[in-house]
């Protein structure tokens, strides 16, 4: 159990570092403009991506070994389905909006 | 002090609406008073009202379905009666009157009859059918319960103050925003459908958390039944597609309310969006609806044909796959909206693909037919009529879904025609063909036959006159919600279609009747073994009405068809060597305290009185505190109270069936 | 006696494992709404209607003080959660309480880049834009004081009834909703203010 | 039991007549009796799916029937097999039929869908003629930029040339539905959607709004009047003597609700109207007509 404690210390110390990280990194090519808007965007959303990895690794425990599967399976779901609604959306609207300019 | 409330909510604007609110608040009245009469106030609100015991919720969510059914049904009746008479004239209702009947129809059939229809047949049977004693949270199972009951009465309560959304059962705006409807209709229906979709919300994550995590000891996946199966999937579906209905309904709520413009005309709102939502949410609706009734029917069709359930796997995959495939064609319902080729062609397609699933369930029910030997109950019935009848609004949906086709038939009668296809042989007939079938375990006696099959004759022949004329009027190119027309040749269609319903009419009477009879014949007809339909499933191996724990020994599975497997072993009636104390969830009042709140936060929310919203909010905030922080919300059946019971069944069983009796029946 | 208590302690975990899983479907819910909330906010970002845009109202200093608040916040509950696993009373309520501050911190800065906005006339009722930020934001927002409110109960329950099997499980689940208030923010940053800024 | 087929036998050539007579109405109900080749192409569309589904309804319905009667309780000489419940070879077939018709009718579909985009003008050599089409409560208003003229709840069109509309709305959504000739749209304020349309032949036909839009929603109906093109010009001859103008004021009170609105002409619009219409709903362009309505 102690030994356990201090590596869930770790863990979240872990984290939190990358987390930092991954946040310092796109707000300061924002603040500085040091790549172009097309780039940052992509940045941001890499940063935000591997972020959310980070905080669902690092704080929220999850992993393949101890997490229930149906939880992960719960995750991986509706992954799929935020993919589904808002790509869809998107791929939906833009184009209406496209279609609907004089 | 009252907001916008004022004396002239009442509904002295017609005789009508003043008729409907007088039998609302009479019929309540009559109720109240008979209740007082018989003093069952007490046993009312001890055994059922505060009750967590998910075969008694079950029950009170078709008792809901039932009444909501009156009034979904007196709607329907007064348009097909109004559409028949109106040619060139008004009829006799006018059109503010006219859409607050089609709007409160659709609102009131979707989701205070058949969601609460559907939840209650989940309840009542899945747990007793994966062999578990309650689902994974009880009193969430109560507290949605009463959600969905305080969205039901902010909808009838809409007769008496104030009018119903005139907006359809979809609401789009920007028809439904305060510039064009100021009033509180479009509210009424906002804060009815938020209220219960919360509790839809949380029975969905209470069933996939009960089907996942509470199963009887070698009950796998690929062991549990049909039934069990659809209400999984309908579970995810409602646990997933449910948020955006809030979103949407939400986003219009703030509209509304605040003056934001997520779907205003001007400002930068964008009303396209809302449909959007809206059906991100809707299609997978149909399928929470139709998904238990597919199960039903696979139950039904191979208990009366005596018969192995054909194709068990293809069905499982059907159900899963129908599942996820409805989250990707929620654009077919508004192709006419103007999208490129691309994308119109895109979800038509996915939207027919759906086709190919629920082809192989078609299938599989009718191999399992084949070769059976079939037993004309009227379970049976419902479900041979629905196979015969479903199939040709599958047909029409997949018309619909050819998008150069929908933009010829879309909003039109033929639309109407097409959802009611699947709707009334699919999902109604479903939930009857679960009733009739399920009654006697609810209730401990069987229900009457022939009144059953009058019944569904009634219902079929009804279904084909009242709906049938609607696709030709689709043809002839009547658009859905018309309070009155100047085309004389739709009018015979009209009439037809009026008798149709008369004819549906029959057809509920005939189930009134039926449910009087039984209970008048309820000695002769007891079902002592607890298995009247020589039943395969686990829910057939508890003693009808089953006890308050379902299983004095928590039954071990071995087969797919756990207990006809356990009758052919003999083993079905065995004796458990001895009893154990079991745990159960207490009553709780909480649920029922919740739901009035949420009733009057919606009637507050509705009529701008912020200070009951406030003291609402904050009466449920306290509610939910002091539920989350009890601990002791269990108490205990001994073991001796188990034997007692357990013993006066096998008693009963030794009368009925002769001493010896151990194996399978007869 | 002893075979009677472990059955009922492999009931307990049962049941933290059934809440657990609800609890997960609940926040999966949760994250459909908010997506769908992004969605939302990302066709309407151009829908100004002629008035200001993310350009001329965020503020990137006050974003970045509000995202370092929340990420320490995240981080300190960890350590409550560790606490409450050694069995540490008043370290749990200490943790907890710095995690009450900071989320408090941050509900204080949104308040005020809130009603600065309202201020200068560009509240939600001023463009599809500002609609779709008030309402992606404060539903956010909203949840992080939620999560305020249980962090107070959550200490009340520690004090008057210690690190109890309950209610330790409890904290493991409101440990769930603070560590996914922090995943919502990181898409908030991601998307609205980040972008806006460009 | 006599009796029920004696009467069921009286009521036989009555329900027979019923039937023919529906057919017969049927074959010239407004959909399947198009006047133009975009409602052509979607009536046979529709015809084409519909009979290759009946390749498999047909078959499980009648089947359906069969096997209930045939394997009936009391009917104790069919052959029971009550632990028969797998067989690969049929799983297949029962992917493999509804996947062909979908595989079959999706073909069907992507092409169709392209061809018939409502935004893909009509190859012609004439070049189309371009009409405005405006929702308002609850009635429709056309404006005709290229010969500067205006009509309320009537579309006088040209046969055999291909029509071009642009639609919006100045209320709430709308949909633009004229089932013989082109199907239907939705018209949005503050935005534009298309529609292509063309009648074979002289004639009159129903147009209606098929989104419920308010209490006249029932009386939102217009007529469209194919002409050939020496009466169109004389038709447009004759609006442009019509005594009204549509300018800002009598747009404004045009817009305002109305039920059942007659049929009227204006001879005369203000210039980019249908623009200045849409204009008004998005903040760019500052809006000569009335203030947006939210
Ligand atoms: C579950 C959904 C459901 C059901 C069952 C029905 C049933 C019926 N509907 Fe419904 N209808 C809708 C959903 C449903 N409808 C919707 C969504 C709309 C669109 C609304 C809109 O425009 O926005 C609509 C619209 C609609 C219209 C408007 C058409 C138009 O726009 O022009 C009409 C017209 O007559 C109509 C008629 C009928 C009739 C006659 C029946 C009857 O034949 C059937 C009567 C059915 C019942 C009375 C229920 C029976 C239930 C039981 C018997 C349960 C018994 C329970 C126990 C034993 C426990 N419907
Ligand atoms: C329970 C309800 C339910 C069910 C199950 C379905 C099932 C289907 N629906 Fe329906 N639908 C509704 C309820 C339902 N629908 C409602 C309420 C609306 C309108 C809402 C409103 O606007 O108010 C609607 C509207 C609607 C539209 C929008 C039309 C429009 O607005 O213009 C479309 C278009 O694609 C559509 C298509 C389909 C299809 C393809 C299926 C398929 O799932 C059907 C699949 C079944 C079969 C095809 C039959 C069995 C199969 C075989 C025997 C195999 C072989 C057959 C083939 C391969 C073809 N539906
Ligand atoms: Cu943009 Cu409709
Ligand atoms: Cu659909």
């Amino acid at each position: 159990m102690e030994n356990h404690t201090e590596h869930g210390l770790r863990t979240y110390l872990i984290g939190f570092v990358l987390a930092v990280v991954l946040t310092a990194i796109p707000f300061y090519v924002v603040i500085t403009h040091a790549l172009p808007p097309q780039r940052t965007l992509l940045l941001i959303a890499g940063a935000a991506i591997l972020q959310v990895l980070v905080h669902l690794r690092f704080f929220l425990h999850l992993n393949f070994t101890t997490t229930p599967k149906e939880n992960l399976l719960a995750i991986v779901f509706t992954t799929v389905l935020i993919f589904i609604m808002v790509g869809g959306s998107f791929w939906i609207m833009f184009d209406l909006h496209q279609r609907m300019a004089i | 002090m009252f907001g916008r409330l004022t004396l002239e909510a009442l509904p002295l604007y017609s005789a009508i609406a003043a008729g409907g609110a007088l039998v609302t608040v009479g019929g309540a009245l009559v109720v109240a008073i008979a209740i007082t009469w018989l003093g069952a106030w007490r046993y009312l609100w001890t055994d059922w009202l505060t009750s967590v015991d998910h075969k008694r919720i079950g029950v009170m969510y078709i008792v809901l379905a039932l009444i909501m059914l009156l009034r979904g049904f007196v709607d329907a009746i007064m348009m097909r009666a109004q559409q028949a008479m109106a040619l060139n004239s008004g009829g006799y209702l006018p059109p503010e009157h006219f859409d607050q009947i089609f709007s409160s129809h659709g609102t009131i059939m979707i989701f205070f009859m058949a969601m609460p229809f559907m939840t209650g047949l989940i309840n009542i049977i899945v747990p007793l059918q994966i062999g578990t004693r309650d689902v994974a949270f009880p009193f969430l199972n109560s507290l949605s319960l009463w959600l969905t009951a305080a969205g039901a009465g902010l909808v009838m309560l809409s007769l008496v103050i104030g009018k119903f959304s005139t907006a359809g059962w979809t609401g789009y705006p920007p028809y439904s925003g305060v510039e064009a409807n100021p009033g509180v209709g479009v509210d009424y229906w906002i804060w009815a459908i938020l209220i219960s979709g919360v509790g839809s919300t949380l029975s969905g994550i209470n069933f996939v958390v009960t089907i996942l995590k509470r199963r009887a000891p070698g009950m796998t996946l690929m062991r549990m039944t049909p039934f069990t199966w659809t209400a999984l999937c309908a579970s995810v579906l409602m646990a997933f597609a449910f948020p955006a209905l809030t979103v949407a309904c939400g986003l219009l709520a703030l509209d509304r309310t605040f003056g934001m413009h997520f779907f205003t005309n001007a400002h930068g709102g964008n009303m396209m969006n809302y449909p959007n939502l809206f059906w991100i949410w809707g299609h997978p609706e149909v399928y929470i609806l139709i998904l238990p009734a597919f199960g039903v029917f696979s139950e039904v069709v191979s208990t009366f044909s005596r018969k192995r359930l054909f194709g068990y796997e293809s069905l499982v995959y059907a159900t899963a796959s129908i599942a996820v495939l409805s989250f990707t064609v929620w654009l077919h319902h508004f192709f006419t909206m103007g999208s490129s080729a691309n994308v119109n062609a895109f979800f038509g397609i996915t939207t027919m693909i759906i086709a190919v699933p629920t082809g192989v369930k078609v299938f599989n029910w009718l191999l399992t037919m084949y070769r059976g030997r079939i037993d004309f109950h009227p379970s049976m019935m419902w479900s041979i009529g629905f196979m015969i009848t479903f199939v040709i609004g599958g047909m029409t949906g997949v018309l619909l879904a050819i998008p150069p086709a929908d933009f010829l038939m879309h909003n039109t009668t033929f639309l109407v025609a097409h959802f009611h296809n699947m709707i009334i042989p699919g999902v109604l007939f479903g939930y009857l063909a679960g009733y009739m079938y399920w009654f006697p375990k609810a209730f401990g006696f069987e229900l009457n036959r022939g009144w059953g099959l009058a019944s569904f004759w009634c219902w079929l022949i009804g279904f084909y006159l009242a709906f049938m004329p609607l696709y030709i009027l689709g043809f002839k190119g009547m658009p859905r919600r018309m309070e009155q027309y100047n085309d004389p040749s739709w009018q015979p269609y009209l009439m037809v279609a009026a008798f149709g319903a008369f004819v549906v009419l029959l057809g509920i009477g005939a189930m009134v009747m039926q449910l009087y009879v039984s209970i008048r014949d309820r000695r002769k007809t007891a079902d002592i073994t607890g298995d009247p339909f020589e039943g395969r499933t686990l829910e057939w191996a508890t003693s009808s009405p089953s006890p308050a724990y379902n299983f004095a020994v928590l039954p071990e599975v071995r087969d797919r068809e756990p207990f006809l497997e356990m009758k052919e072993r003999g083993v079905a009636y065995r004796r458990p060597a001895a009893y154990e104390n079991i745990h159960m969830p207490k009553n709780s009042m909480v649920g029922v305290a919740m739901g009035a709140f949420a009733f009057a936060l919606g009637f507050a929310m509705i009529w701008h009185i912020w200070w009951l919203v406030a003291a609402c909010g904050l009466a449920m905030w306290i509610a939910m505190i002091a539920r989350s922080s009890d601990d002791d919300s269990e108490f205990i059946v001994t073991a001796a109270e188990v034997k007692q019971t357990e013993d006066a069944r096998y008693r009963a069983l030794a009368t009925k069936t002769g001493a010896t009796r151990t194996g399978s029946r007869k | 006696m002893s075979a009677a208590v472990t059955a009922h302690e492999s009931e307990a975990a049962e049941t933290h494992e059934q809440r657990a899983l609800g609890f997960w479907l609940y926040l999966m819910g949760d994250a459909v709404i908010f997506a769908l909330l992004f969605a939302t906010y990302v066709t309407m970002v151009n829908n100004t209607d002629g008035g200001p845009g993310g350009k001329q109202l965020f503020d990137l200093r006050n974003a970045s003080l509000e995202t370092a608040l929340l990420l320490v916040s995240s981080t300190t509950f960890g350590f409550a959660s560790l606490c409450s696993r050694t069995g540490n009373r008043g370290a749990v309520l200490f943790w907890l309480l710095v995690t009450f501050v900071l989320g408090a911190g941050f509900v204080f800065l949104e308040l005020r880049e809130f009603a600065g906005m309202i201020k200068i006339g560009a509240g939600p009722d001023r463009s599809g834009f500002l609609s779709a930020f008030f309402t992606l934001v404060g539903t956010h927002g909203l949840h992080v004081s939620v999560g305020l409110t249980w962090i107070l109960i959550m200490c009340g329950q520690v004090m008057m009834k210690g690190l109890s099997v309950p209610v330790t499980s409890r904290l493991f689940r409101l440990g769930l909703f603070w560590h996914f208030l922090d995943i919502a923010w990181v898409g908030i940053f991601s998307i609205v203010y980040l972008p806006g800024l460009l | 039991m006599k009796q029920a087929v004696d009467k069921l036998l009286r009521v036989a050539p009555a329900v027979g007549v019923a039937l023919f007579a529906t057919a017969c109405d049927l074959r010239h109900s407004a959909v399947l009796d198009p006047k133009g080749p975009i409602a052509l192409a979607e009536r046979d569309l529709l015809r084409d799916a519909f009979y290759v589904m009946m390749l498999v309804i047909v078959p499980v319905i009648v089947l359906t029937l069969l096997f209930a009667w045939r394997y009936r309780a009391s009917n104790t000489r069919a052959v029971y097999t009550p632990k028969w419940a797998e067989s690969a070879k049929l799983d297949a077939i029962t992917w493999l039929i509804p996947a062909l018709i979908v595989i079959a009718v999706g073909v069907l579909l992507w092409r169709s869908t392209h061809k018939l985009d409502p935004y893909r003008e009509i190859a012609s050599s004439t070049p189309p003629l371009e009409v405005q089409v405006v929702a308002q409560d609850w009635k429709w208003l056309f404006i005709y930029p290229e010969q500067g003229i205006a009509t309320v709840n009537q579309l006088a069109i040209p046969n055999g040339r291909p029509i071009s509309l642009r639609i919006t709305s100045d209320t709430v959504m709308n949909s633009f539905y004229v089932p013989q000739l082109a199907g239907q749209i939705y018209a949005m304020a503050g935005m534009q959607t298309r529609l292509q349309l063309l009648a074979d032949q002289p004639g009159k036909f129903v147009g209606r709004n098929s989104m419920y839009s308010g209490g006249g929603f029932s009386e939102q109906h217009f007529e469209v009047v194919s002409l050939s093109p020496a009466d169109f010009d004389a038709w447009v001859a004759k609006t442009k003597q019509a005594p009204g103008k549509l300018d800002a004021a009598a747009y404004t009170a045009l817009a305002a609700k109305s039920r059942s609105n007659p049929i009227a002409y204006y001879s005369a619009i203000e210039p980019k109207m249908f623009d200045s219409i849409i204009a008004k709903y998005t903040h760019a362009h500052s809006a000569p007509i009335a203030a947006p309505r939210r």
